[in-house]
């Protein structure tokens, strides 16, 4: 029953950000409240629907909870109508989701105070001017990830998905501007998070055009954009009767990318992933939020909303899916080799983020639904957890730089509690979420590539090798992030002295978090997988084959010790290099003797430079050959606007006066010569009438006896002929 | 002689009548009490106006006002022929030596003639209060507007000329009707002498004419031309020399050259009277020469009449562009609407109606009257009070005159030919016309031309809403004749537009007088 | 009712004229301008029951006339020149209806914004307002080409006047209002010779537009290819003018930087779509051969204006200017909608089989349709804005700005909310048109819309990098410190317009149906049979 | 004996009066000799007319168009000396000159 109030979920939250919008912006603490309480009810109702989601089983993936009674817009004869569709996936992000905004609402409430230390020594704690403000926009976002999620068209879908990236870009800038009386910012702050805000609303911005095309597209092919009517067994055929559109390219393989480029942008896949590190510039609650436990994964959600159509693609011979696997596999390992150098701690975790991204999409591209879906909700737990906990470094110490603390476990031991575990489960570490979900996708890998009976697939292989690298490399620079913060020799003793253990809203939510990332692993155990049996059992709407599935045999049990394995040898390393002779407080990190290559990984191997715009510690921003030159083509036009076009058409405006000049010029010289010319004739001197317009009357009757005259003469001439 | 022939010639009569009357009073007065008579004058033309309906009823009693003018012909003078005949233009063979006639189009032109002479003697009421010789001004521009009216009745080539000369030499005197002032003196003289030697062109040619065909009378003329084509390069030799007389009195390129002269010279409201009177009647003329004469030549006219229309809208709007004082402006301006008019002449001839064209023509004057009386008027009300004829002396108009910056907007508009005003079906009748006779060419080059034109209509427009105040200025008032007058052009002028049903019925009245002779 | 609704404010202008001061004028030139508002509204509201008031009983008019014109509601109809076969006859469907509404309604708001900021010359001011109402609103009633010019023209004057004389003095606004003339009018006398050619090249001789529509397939003018092109460069030339489409749109930066802020909001609102109008109404259905084969033409000038647009937008240094580039940028994509349902074929229309071809034009109208409506609410917001910034600071170059959402919040969030809704964020009214447009013209004009897409990405480009980042965000300055945030007034005038672009970005079904009513209608009479 | 004269010879003998008298218009200097230039091609249309009217008209007696024409233009040429040498007076009184080139102050 719960089912038919399923659009009213993401209405709370909706309604809580008018709320604090329209009526409680200057109250902080009731602001606050009414977000919380906006998210406890849609999670209360979502809640709701997944239990009834869960007791219709894994039939509920051919057999969704569906309605679309909203007309959106009609055209012509037919109409465009919005609605709701959970099948289990969905009902797995309607727990996810809310579950984590919750954690995080609760944490920013006291996140979002500051301490400063006042004129007068004691340390004064206010809230950030912007407080209402910040609760506003999360449930703004909380909203509409949750329409996303229960979206029943892809129209609806993309809606929420945008009003997500404005969400973001206003997190993101949120301290972007600055008031006179503002002072917890500085300014080179407030430029890096101007400038990372637009960035990455613009480069998320390509995404959702190649997005939005590839909707049309399909919109125009498929003649709907209802996931269920276009996941009929007559909507995706519907795709193969027009003529192809580029050469060899089919219908669906440019369809399934051109979405698929949405999902690039969205959840920062290479090469459009120069946006997520810089986003770091926002509060922390909104990095756990937006940039790592839920926009993000709304990329990939896409592709499971979509995966009938990339499977159609694949059955049909398209390339679609080997490309979400070839991007996801490269972006796994590029992103986890570009976290090793990173000093920030947010920053560490950002490319973390984009790491496991491109683990969910590599697994999806292989064909390991279940797996990538695992790892989309178990992601959301324990990276959430690690933001927040990291999140509560930072503010305890009040410095981003890892290189600037150290030793920390001791003072804030709870802290240190909750941000090990969640380490451990993105290295992917028994028992944590990570290790159960992150090795379904190895064991995937491994045995489509490897062992699969219709004969090895190279790519495939090179998507396990790849993820297992960067798995190494994760557990490397996790290990890194763990023995900089927490272990050693504090390196900043002032920094060190003013950490401190956090406040009871801040650790609670950490601490239920851990509680999720150290259970939440055990929903899908290879021995047990309830997860795959409620997800993958049934195949998807439009797609109803069961997802293969093995049973626990020895590959799988091979491909846990390779796992750990491969864990606890990153992790080894980086205590060799970081935990065995702690960097001192001055010292550069050990990595920087790579030279060149630490050089090329610290600076993102320059791709900012190249196409996007790079953002400098102080606040300034320096544009990219690309956005140069677009600013190049802006000035041309402009240039070419006030010079040529209205130029062209001021000659016009002039041209009236342009020609009485002319009409003075002719009659000086043209018909003054005439004149002469005339006078000789008749033998008398020139220079009776100098000109026409000397006010002759004269003149002006020769001019006219010679008009009459030329026009006898036309006549005659015409007679005459 | 028929009595009807006083009834049919007395608007004509009744005007001239009271001019003798003027003078006699103002003699007799010593030249005092000028306002009397100046109302004796505008009586007389008032008297005018009421008898043309009733001589257009007279033909056809039966039929209400406005349905069916019938078509009266009223032949004058023995000397020339026979006595009068009731006749039709519509059956040549019949046609005697008729001097003039009274038809509908005549009427017309007796209705605008009218109408011209009121408002122009309302604006000059306080022109004159100051000015020396007022009567003998008013008695003169009566025996204008009659002159106008009587070329514009005239069927032979000698009434043509002797109207054509009456209106001349009266226009002469009105313009130098300033005698002290330097600029009215040397604009008479100057006029003066292009008149006299343009309408010696023109009588040269009528004489060919007479030699080629041996009669005066037009629809005779008209009726040998059609049948015998011996006498066609002697015809059109003589046609373009009258179009020399016919073109000065216009003022069509390249007759044109006296007009900005002789406008700016002249006292205002005459230079408001010459760009109304003379170029209407040398329209109506026009017209009977084009229709009756020699519509058999069409092939070369409408190249003529098209060449004349593009030189003279063109030419008037290009110079009227750089021009600063006002009245100057006006009259470059009225060479160019002149222009616009010669592009309906020229349709006359391709359509399969050409009396579409002599409807646009028609239409087109009566809007281009209102339109442009109106304007000269404002002119003459800030002249009055201030002296000024400058472009750059109208600032702040609407401060100091309300009423005259907004109807010289509105004025303008109309002679740039924008809704809802009369120019602006004018221009519509033409084009379209122009449009509907094959010479699109000549449409496309007519609206270049009004667009050209709004540019230094909206000249003379900036400065009176745009500019300040200049120092000291006055605010300027102005009598209740004249507030009358300006009114009267600006409903005129509003309503021709709202409800162009009468003007259209009139002119198609006008127009049906003529029966196309076609070889 | 139309009639009313038309002229009503004319009356109040004639009105104003004698009203005695200030305040009185004031005041009753707002009351008044409500009374079309509200008559429009209830105009709109009755709209399911309209075909009950198809054709007044009263009709003068022949009964061709009556027959052609049964799509049309609330019509009117009296002879007026009948010599000419001209009427005056009015009467609207579901695309004009929005129109008058948004016109009505930002009248309403700029005389309402106005009364605190005109101080000089009030009486002329308001006085001209209401005239250019009429002017405005009889072009969207009427159903008359005679009618249609005579009202398409009469706007000009009271917009010249309002640019040259409350125009901003660095601004030469005597020079861009003198511009805007010329320009608009040369197009509109080519539009008045395709109008003459059209009158008589039709059997029967008419200017009725319903009766040309529907004698169109047996008529001189639309089978003559020499007529038919003609007339139809002189009516695209009019429209393409005052849409502008590039390379026509200069005049427009000029005009909308010179004019007061009202005149910006009712120019860009209002005035623009006059153009997009004329192609609906004129050109679609009365021309969709020859529209047909310059589709493609037209469609590439639209991604020009599109991108290109976007561009010079982006080098902008002035705020007003960049909003000004921005219509010609959004207006690109109306044109592109109707260029894409023009470029459909006869076929594609008229069988049955291919009935996606005909809901993709209906699409692509539409979206055309409603980006005209919503351009009007946001760009209308956007010069509000503009001339509120303007209004406090004497300034509109964007690099004296910055920080302004920390101290002036409320304003910051009503110019982030525009901003956004300009650059087409969906949620928001902007999108949805954009949308439509680009959903229909996918289907015949696919190259073509690639391009647009592109124009997407700068549009976002420049409203974030140029009017947010440079207004809102940064540092504060010292020399802002006591710029007061937006008054009652002000936040009373954006209201509407905030609540219209959130309203139609969430549920636009309840505009587009009586929209997409008419464009079936529009769409079937442009196949021949 | 009139009518051994070729008609031609009365029209060479008009045109050439009348390119005389229109020489005179526009070349002569003096306002009084432009003036005789104008009554020289009026007379030259009078003897246009009458040798028209004496060769041309089928019955001369009745039809007296052509003589009654000139007639008339000789009535007019008085009239218009008249008031051209008004003018002329009107004119050397305000500007002590009857030149017409020095006649020039309304110009462009």
């Amino acid at each position: 029953m719960v089912q038919n109030f399923t659009l009213l979920i993401p209405l709370f939250p909706l309604l809580a950000f008018a709320i604090i919008a329209l009526l409680t912006r200057s109250r902080n603490r009731l602001s606050a409240w009414i977000a919380i309480l906006g998210v406890i009810l849609a999670l209360a109702l979502s809640l709701g629907v997944f239990l009834e989601a869960l007791a219709e089983g894994a039939e509920l993936a051919v057999n969704p909870f569906y309605g679309a009674p909203i007309v959106w817009y009609p055209y012509g004869t037919a109409t465009v109508n919005f609605g709701w569709l959970v099948d289990p996936m969905g009902s797995a992000m309607l727990f996810m989701v809310p579950t984590v905004c919750l954690m995080i609402f609760i944490y920013s409430v006291a996140y979002m105070r500051h301490s400063h230390t006042g004129k007068d020594g004691h340390t004064i704690h206010e809230d950030d001017p912007r407080y209402a403000r910040f609760f506003a926009l999360i449930s703004l976002f909380t909203g509409s990830m949750l329409l996303l999620v229960i979206s029943s068209n892809l129209l609806q879908f993309f809606i929420a998905w945008e009003i997500m990236g404005f969400c973001s870009y206003a997190l993101i800038g949120f301290w972007s501007f600055r008031g006179l009386k503002e002072h917890h910012i500085d300014d080179a702050q407030v430029g890096r998070a101007r400038a990372a805000s637009i960035k990455a609303f613009l480069t998320t911005r390509v995404g959702d055009v190649l997005l939005m095309t590839g909707m049309i597209l399909l919109f125009i092919t498929v003649g709907t954009l209802d996931f269920t009517q276009m996941f009929s067994p007559d909507g995706l055929n519907n795709m193969l009767l027009g003529e192809p559109p580029i050469g060899a390219l089919q219908w669906p393989t440019l369809i399934a990318l051109l979405i698929f480029g949405g999902t690039v942008a969205k959840s920062a896949q290479f090469p459009l992933h120069i946006w997520l590190p810089d986003a770091m510039e926002g509060p922390t609650p909104v990095s756990a939020l937006i940039h790592a436990a839920t926009m993000v994964s709304a990329g990939i959600f896409l592709v499971i909303r979509m995966y009938p159509l990339f499977v159609f693609d694949s059955q049909t011979g398209g390339f679609s899916m080997q490309t979400v696997a070839l991007i996801g596999g490269f972006t796994a390992i590029f992103a986890a080799v570009l976290g090793l150098a990173q000093n920030d701690i947010k920053r560490v975790l950002a490319f973390s983020t984009v790491s496991q991204l491109g683990y969910m999409l590599a697994a999806l591209g292989i064909g390991a639904f279940v797996a990538g879906s695992f790892h989309l909700i178990t992601h959301a737990f324990f990276k959430a957890l690690l933001f927040l906990a990291a999140g509560a470094v930072i503010h305890a110490v009040g410095t981003n730089d890892m290189l600037k603390m150290g030793g920390l476990w001791r003072k804030m031991p709870i802290t240190f509690l909750t941000f090990l575990i969640g380490a451990l489960a993105l290295m992917g570490i028994f028992p944590f979420a990570g290790f159960w979900s992150k090795d379904e996708i190895l064991l995937e890998a491994l045995r489509l590539g490897f062992f699969s009976e219709s004969g090895a697939a190279p790519l495939v292989q090179f998507v396990f090798i790849s993820l297992a690298t960067a798995a190494f490399i994760t557990a490397l620079y996790t290990g890194r992030q763990l023995f900089l913060t927490f272990f050693g020799k504090p390196r900043d003793q002032h920094f060190y002295d003013h950490a401190h253990e956090s406040p009871v809203t801040i650790w609670v939510p950490l601490a239920i978090l851990a509680l999720f990332t150290t259970v939440i692993g055990f929903w899908n155990t290879p021995f047990a997988p309830a997860f795959t049996g409620y997800v993958g059992e049934a195949g998807l709407v439009g797609l109803p084959v069961p997802f293969e599935h093995h049973a626990f045999d020895q590959l799988a049990l091979i491909s846990i010790f390779v796992s750990l394995g491969i864990a606890f040898g990153g992790l080894f390393v980086a205590y060799f290099i970081y935990g065995f002779r702690p960097v001192g407080a001055g010292q550069p990190d050990p990595l920087e003797r790579l030279g060149i290559i630490y050089r090329a990984l610290a600076s993102k191997f320059w791709l900012d430079e190249l196409y996007g715009y790079k953002i400098n510690l102080d606040g300034t921003a320096r544009a990219g050959l690309l956005v140069r030159f677009v600013g190049l083509l802006s000035r041309f036009s402009y240039w070419f606007d006030r010079t040529i076009v209205d130029g062209l058409v001021n000659l016009v405006g002039w041209f009236g006066r342009i020609m009485a000049r002319l009409w003075g010029w002719f009659d000086k010289h043209v018909i003054d010569a005439i004149v002469n010319g005339s006078g000789s004739v008749t033998g008398e001197i020139a220079g009776w009438w100098r000109t026409m317009q000397t006010g002759n009357v004269q003149n002006y009757a020769l001019i006219a006896v010679a008009g009459a005259m030329a026009f006898a003469i036309l006549f005659l001439l015409r007679s005459f002929t | 002689m028929d009595g009807l022939v006083l009834l049919y010639l007395s608007p004509e009569l009744v005007l001239i009548a009271a001019a003798l009357l003027i003078f006699g009073l103002d003699l007799l007065w010593r030249g005092r009490k000028s306002q009397t008579l100046g109302f004796v004058a505008l009586g007389a033309l008032v008297v005018a106006l009421i008898l043309t309906p009733i001589i257009a009823l007279r033909s056809a009693p039966t039929l209400p006002f406005g349905v069916e003018w019938g078509n009266q012909i009223a032949l004058f003078c023995g000397a020339c022929g026979q006595t009068v005949v009731d006749i039709s233009y519509w059956s040549p063979q019949q046609i005697a030596d008729a001097l003039y006639v009274s038809d509908n189009l005549t009427n017309f032109f007796r209705l605008i003639g009218c109408v011209t002479g009121i408002v122009i003697l309302l604006a000059s009421y306080e022109y004159m209060a100051t000015r020396k010789y007022a009567g003998e001004f008013y008695g003169m521009f009566l025996l204008a507007v009659a002159s106008m009216i009587m070329l514009a009745g005239s069927a032979n080539l000698l009434m043509i000329f002797l109207s054509l000369e009456f209106l001349s030499i009266v226009s002469y005197i009105m313009t130098g009707y300033l005698r002290e002032n330097k600029l009215s003196n040397e604009a008479a003289i100057k006029y003066f002498l292009f008149g006299a030697i343009a309408s010696a062109v023109m009588l040269y040619g009528l004489s060919l004419f007479y030699g080629a065909t041996g009669s005066l009378n037009l629809v005779e003329i008209g009726h040998v031309v059609t049948t015998d084509t011996n006498y066609e390069v002697l015809s059109l030799f003589a046609l373009a020399l009258v179009m020399a007389g016919i073109g000065f009195k216009i003022a069509l390129v390249p007759f044109h050259q006296w007009a900005p002269d002789a406008y700016e010279g002249a006292p205002t409201p005459v230079t408001a009277f010459l760009s109304v009177g003379p170029k209407v009647a040398g329209f109506a003329v026009l017209l009977r020469l084009t229709l009756e004469v020699m519509f058999v030549y069409r092939v070369d006219w409408v190249i003529l009449y098209s060449l004349i229309a593009v030189v003279t809208m063109t030419l008037g709007n290009v110079i009227a562009l750089v021009q600063s004082n006002v009245k100057r402006l006006l009259a470059y301006s009225s060479i160019a609407q002149a222009g616009y008019m010669m592009i309906g002449m020229a349709s006359i001839s391709g359509s399969s109606n050409p009396l579409e064209g002599v409807n646009a023509v028609l239409i087109y004057i009566a809007a281009y009257l209102f339109t442009n009386l109106g304007a000269f008027l404002v002119v003459i009300a800030i002249e009055n009070k201030t002296g000024a004829v400058d472009i750059s002396q109208y600032g702040g108009m609407i401060k100091r005159a309300p009423l005259l910056a907004v109807l010289m907007v509105f004025f303008m508009l109309s002679l740039a030919g924008i809704p809802p005003t009369a120019g602006f079906l004018g221009k519509f009748f033409v084009f379209g016309s122009a449009v509907n006779a094959g010479l699109g060419w000549l449409a496309v080059l007519g609206v270049i031309n009004s667009l050209i034109s709004v540019y230094y209509y909206f000249r003379v427009i900036r400065p009176m809403f745009f500019d300040p105040v200049p120092e000291g200025a006055p605010v300027i008032t102005f009598d209740p004749w004249l507030r009358f007058g300006l009114v009267v052009s600006a409903i005129a002028t509003l309503l021709i537009m709202l409800f162009p049903m009468p003007l259209f019925n009139l002119a198609t009245y006008g127009a049906q007088i003529f029966g196309v002779a076609v070889r | 009712m139309l009639s009313a609704i038309t002229f009503l404010p004319l009356l109040g202008a004639i009105i104003i004229l004698f009203l005695p001061n200030d305040n009185a004028i004031k005041r009753f030139a707002i009351l008044w301008s409500i009374i079309p508002l509200a008559l429009a509204t209830v105009a709109w509201v009755v709209f399911p029951t309209w075909p009950e008031f198809t054709m007044m009983n009263g009709s003068w008019c022949s009964p061709e006339i009556n027959a052609a014109s049964l799509e049309y509601y609330l019509g009117e109809c009296i002879p007026w020149i009948p010599a000419l076969g001209i009427q005056y006859h009015v009467g609207i469907d579901g695309i004009s209806m929005p129109l008058i509404w948004l016109t009505t309604l930002l009248t309403t708001l700029s005389l309402f914004y106005s009364a605190r900021n005109i101080s000089t010359r009030v009486k002329e001011f308001f006085a001209l307002f209401l005239l250019l109402e009429t002017g405005m609103l009889g072009v969207f009633v009427s159903l008359d080409l005679f009618l249609f010019y005579i009202f398409w023209e009469i706007g000009l004057v009271p917009m010249y006047f309002l640019i040259g004389i409350w125009g901003h003095e660095q601004d030469r606004p005597q020079y861009a209002a003198i511009k805007f003339f010329l320009y608009t009018l040369a197009g509109s006398v080519f539009m008045l010779l395709a109008i003459i050619a059209l009158y008589l090249f039709s059997t029967p001789n008419t200017f009725d537009i319903p009766l040309l529509t529907a004698t169109r397939d047996n008529s001189v003018w639309a089978k003559d290819v020499l007529i038919s092109t003609a007339a139809f460069i002189g009516f695209f030339l009019a429209f393409a003018i005052k849409m502008p489409l590039f390379p026509f749109h200069t005049w427009l930066p000029d005009a909308h930087t010179a004019a007061p802020t009202a005149g910006s909001v009712v120019l860009a609102g209002i005035l623009l779509k006059l153009g997009g109008y004329g192609f609906i109404r004129i050109l679609l259905p009365m021309f969709p051969g020859t529209f047909n084969s310059f589709a493609i033409g037209i469609g590439a000038l639209a991604v020009i204006s599109i991108v290109y647009g976007s561009l010079v937008a982006m080098a902008q240094t002035d705020f007003k200017r960049l909003v000004a580039y921005s219509s010609v940028n959004h207006m690109g994509f109306v044109v592109l909608g109707f260029a894409a349902a023009a470029a459909l074929t006869n076929e594609q229309l008229i069988n049955p089989e291919l009935g996606n071809y005909f809901n993709s034009g209906a699409t692509a109208i539409n979206g055309a349709v409603l980006a005209m409506f919503t351009h009007g609410v946001i760009t209308g917001g956007l010069f509000f804005l503009v001339g509120m910034l303007y209004e406090r600071t004497h300034t509109r170059e964007l690099a004296q700005f910055g920080g302004f959402m920390a101290t002036v919040p409320i304003y910051g969030g009503l110019l982030l909310l525009t901003a956004f809704a300009s650059l087409g964020l969906p949620g928001l009214a902007g999108f949805v048109g954009e949308f439509l447009v680009l959903r229909g013209s996918y289907t015949t004009l696919t190259l073509l819309t690639f391009i647009a897409v592109i124009g997407v990405i700068f549009t976002a480009a420049y409203f974030l990098w140029r009017v947010v980042q440079k207004v809102l965000l940064g540092k504060a300055d010292e020399k802002w410190v006591n710029l007061p945030d937006l008054r009652g007034y002000e936040v009373l005038t954006l209201v509407p317009l905030a609540v219209l672009m959130i309203v139609i970005g969430i549920y636009p079904n309840w505009i587009l149906d009586t929209i997409n009513a008419a464009t079936e209608v529009i769409l079937k009479t442009m196949a021949s049979v | 004996m009139i009518n051994d004269i070729p008609l031609n010879y009365f029209l060479s003998l008009a045109a050439a009066l009348f390119c005389i008298g229109l020489f005179g218009s526009l070349a002569r200097k003096n306002a009084i000799a432009v003036l005789m230039g104008i009554e020289l091609m009026l007379n030259a249309v009078n003897i246009n007319l009458v040798a028209f009217w004496r060769y041309g008209s089928p019955d001369p007696i009745l039809n007296q168009a052509g003589i009654v024409f000139a007639l008339f233009v000789i009535t007019l040429a008085a009239a218009e000396a008249a008031i051209g040498l008004a003018l002329v007076i009107a004119i050397y009184r305000s500007r002590d000159t009857v030149n017409v080139e020095e006649i020039n102050l309304l110009k462009w």
